[in-house]
């Protein structure tokens, strides 16, 4: 099959928990990296070496281990910075997961003053295939500021509806935030274009990156230069640790907004009467941060990176464009968004006619498939599709086409197990 | 979980309650209308309860979810139906208990009748919440229906 | 030397990072772990089998991997819940840090209406002890919302002055939010008594306990008795990884406070338009949680509680009043902060005479001796003894005395450094 | 890190100027005043420059903190009072650019005369900002008096 990672048994290899094996002695065919990705061996013992030989908090200590706690995790930010060609390394902030470093912008623009200043009269534009994360934030800030929340649909295909772009981000449009890649639909917007719209009108421009970091070569120069503002990613999906996400922006941006989270770190001095704040990075890094998950973040930027990010879109491609010919032949399975895989990322969620979606995670897992079964965190783009929930399969460099076999032979099973044939 | 455990979880009697839910449908009288929803996976029931001199006359709902909560609804209402509150009310605990009891609680045939099917689900975390949501807006419901009429009473007597 | 722990030899041989070589060959005299704890090998073993082992995402997943991470996430919280005696588990709700549980506070008061509500004439309490992470949050929320923040200041000794308590915690008073253990001055604080007096007049109390955690056992049934309403703590300050701390909350006001961040997991229902909220713990925890941190600060929970934390106290207090005996025959060195032992925790922070506290750090440093120098995130506290910074030196359960010994050595060796005698 | 990284640190130029600080106090007239903190250790430094005709005619400080940022300050105002504002910019980016270099640059001696013996420092990333603290503080104030210096001119010339 073309585009497929070349050593793909060599990088299987690497990641220990695809060796396990599941009730009943099945092997494990994950299929639910979209939620959240495997680690593979380096990332895990480079965060062991960390609290075996360098635990130190950082910053604060002037000791050895101090110094080389403070300078894994300072590298780390250097690290990730390169990875998505952040313009400066000081605009890499670490947050505690995606939904922290979006929450983080629009709770910060509740309290901006001056130009960043949002209120009554003023809209915030998002799509109707956000995750909750990207729409939740949203709705809080609006309904405090007395601003308006408006969004962008969605067309059968499972892309966005830009028909009404021009009226939808207009001179009162403060802020654009949209995803990169659904998570639930798996399209990939024309966040570049809509930027330069957005650009135009002076709105700033919000990325969530989630889905989008984990599977494509990211250029943040680039997208700056469209018009790009701030951009969220989390972690655990680039085969990283829990507990950490990045929010990448723009300094003159970053620099306006006030500080989020009040305390160690974040300040440049404190006196009871009033404080001041460090620049950035640091005034949006309140108190101890994730140390250790930074550390494993750079080991897995640095391993994503070794195998090449171009590499692993192809790859992703190869596995999605074979999952979504496979899977058009189980009878009753309906593809939510789009069926050409150039269009999308690798997240394919589907309907089975007949069988809840709960139902057919449960008959999957029985033969070691693991799915995401419910809404995924995108309840109106369910809603927008007429369905409340759907089984959703997502690969990911260590996808194999064989897995996606076992996926489709286990959908015939469910089909017989529910007796639908 | 292996193809016993699966057999385990879709008893007979769920997929057959699954296929031909008994009292499905919203009606008229009642006291208490309640909507719960699973937040993970967006099942949902809108559930109605009539209560009349302490006894269940009638549960109706309105349900979209899997085989495990439907299956579930239409066997609640089958057990409540025509009981008295406090008898209704402690099926409901016993149902409860048996869910969260990780698989180690001995269901009560007695008690729950078909409800008894639903063991094997209490070793899958991740459906109990299935198994449970028609119950605990049963539950709820009733609470209200309950609160009113006492809201009721006093409002009367007062 | 009673009260030391007894099997002291084999608690240290569970922390690996003990047996570190520095340069030089130095052996490694950690005493830093009021800044940051190191880790046993249990819980560096209990998160590498869980990411090896049991990796996925948490409530979301029906799958077997699904099923193994969401029990191990949330016997996590039990665990806590249980080592801390909380009212209930689902008063647990899971942070990055103490720094962002207390912020989460200080955040959802800006927002609360009704009678959480802050306002003009409304007025915050802290005290001139605080770490800037018990400060900064305050300092914003007054300033936004145009309440006052006031402060308990503090006698010559390191105690709370509290001579004006009737004062300062009025009927104006809307929250009182103060440390249980400094660590700066080690004071202990009788919390228990002061949330007696802010129950009185209706006041939110708030409880510090990033440095009480980890030294003393803690009865939240008792404090929430007392009138404590929420209490913070850090998991890497209890032999636990970074990137996770833990708020307690009563449920009364937990329910009372709008949500924090909003997204994914911390929804009931979201629609374009609006959307409801999920109940604790889970309103509180938008997006995916840390959660091989959980996993981790469980078993570290475990660890403490297995030693015991009366075992712990004792220890701490036994080394503590070795070393205040010791560093007293330290000539030109003056301690911050109480001199008896039993009332305070194990931070001991100094002045010697003639020499800065860095280049203290950094002779001690070259002895193998890692303390911290420097403000500790105590400003204010610095300010009211007049020093600008200080050298600490910090003990826990793995402190030997011994290493007391090193420190005490280490210590006139730079005072000959500096050629002061 | 050993006792001989430890006598790299503290060479004993560094003792001398940390224990006879040159151009100690502040002074009028000058341009500008800046204030600067070091947030990690709380070392402060208050700074004024005079500037006359495009030379560093005088620099005053008022500082608190440890030996190697004392030393520094000291070392600092010695070498670029005298100086062309052009050169002791210069001065100052190679004296940065040693301090940022990890141990990896070479020194001038030339240029850096008794700055030189911060070399070590650069070693130390906890100790880098101590050495920088005041070298950007007079960077930050010779910048300010310039700008002020160049809207005065357009002032006068509009
Ligand atoms: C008393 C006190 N409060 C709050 C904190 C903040 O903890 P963290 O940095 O983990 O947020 C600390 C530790 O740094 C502390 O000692
Ligand atoms: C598109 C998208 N946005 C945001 C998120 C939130 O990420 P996290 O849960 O790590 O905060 C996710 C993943 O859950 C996602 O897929």
């Amino acid at each position: 099959m073309d585009g497929l990672l070349p050593e793909l048994e060599v990088i299987r290899k690497d990641f220990p928990i695809l060796e396990r094996e599941l009730a009943g002695g099945k092997p494990l065919v994950y299929l639910d990296s979209a939620n959240t990705s495997q680690k593979p061996q380096v990332v895990i013992d480079t965060m062991v070496d960390h609290l075996e030989r360098h635990n130190a908090n950082v910053a604060r200590a002037m000791h050895q281990l101090g110094a080389e706690s403070s300078e894994a995790f300072e590298s780390a930010r250097d690290k990730i910075a390169a990875f998505v060609n952040a313009p400066s390394r000081d605009e890499i902030i670490f947050t505690k997961n995606a939904s922290e470093a979006l929450n983080l912008v629009a709770n910060t623009l509740a309290w901006a003053r001056g130009p960043l200043e949002i209120g009554e009269g003023d809209e915030v534009v998002i799509t109707e295939m956000e995750h909750h994360s990207n729409i939740v934030p949203w709705q809080l800030l609006t309904e405090r500021k007395g601003a308006t929340l408006r969004w962008f649909g969605l067309h059968d295909d499972g892309t966005l509806d830009l028909s009404d772009i021009d009226s939808l981000i207009n001179e009162k449009t403060k802020v654009v935030s949209l995803t990169w890649v659904s998570n639930m639909l798996g399209t990939i917007n024309p966040v570049a274009e809509i930027a330069r719209k957005a650009k135009a009108v002076g709105a700033i421009v919000v990325v969530d990156a989630s889905q989008a970091v984990p599977q494509m070569p990211v250029d943040l120069v680039e997208l700056a230069e469209a018009g790009v503002d701030l951009l969220a990613f989390t972690g655990h999906k680039v085969v990283g640790p829990t507990g950490i996400g990045v929010l990448w922006g723009r300094t003159e941006i970053l620099d306006q907004l006030p500080p989020f989270l009040g305390g160690g770190e974040m300040i440049e001095t404190v006196a009871m009467e009033r404080s001041t704040y460090a620049g950035i990075p640091h005034k949006f890094e309140a108190g101890t941060p994730p140390i250790v998950e930074a550390v494993g973040l750079g080991a897995a930027v640095d391993y994503l990176g070794h195998v090449g990010m171009a590499a692993i879109r192809d790859h992703e491609h190869a596995i999605t464009a074979y999952a979504l010919e496979a899977m058009a032949t189980v009878s009753g399975l309906t593809v939510l968004g789009p069926l050409d895989a150039s269009l999308r990322g690798g997240a394919i969620s589907f309907e089975l006619d007949g069988v809840h979606p709960h139902d057919v995670a449960q008959v999957l897992d029985s033969r070691g498939v693991a799915v995401r079964a419910g809404h995924h965190c995108a309840k109106p783009a369910h809603k927008r599709f007429g369905v409340q929930a759907s089984t959703r399969a997502s690969s990911y460099l260590y996808t194999t086409p064989g897995e996606i076999d076992a996926l489709v032979e286990a959908l015939e099973y469910t089909r017989s197990y529910f007796k639908l044939s | 979980m292996t193809a016993q455990d699966l057999d385990a979880l879709y008893q007979e009697i769920i997929l057959d309650h699954y296929k031909n839910p008994l009292n499905k449908g919203l009606r008229d009288p009642f006291e208490a209308e309640v909507h719960h929803v699973n937040p993970t996976c967006g099942d949902e029931v809108t559930l109605r309860v009539h209560l009349t001199d302490g006894k269940v006359s009638d549960v109706s709902y309105d349900a979209m979810g899997c085989s495990i909560s439907q299956a579930s609804t239409s066997v609640m209402t089958d057990l409540v139906i025509g009981k008295s509150v406090e008898e209704a009310m402690s099926i409901q605990a016993s149902f409860q208990e048996l869910m969260q009891g990780r698989g180690n609680v001995e269901p009560d045939e007695e008690v729950l009748e078909d409800g008894i099917a639903f063991a094997g689900v209490a070793k899958f975390p991740a459906r109990v919440k299935c198994a449970l949501l028609s119950w605990m807006a049963w539950k709820d419901a009733t609470a209200q229906a309950l609160a009113d009429a006492g809201t009721d009473e006093e409002t009367t007597n007062g």
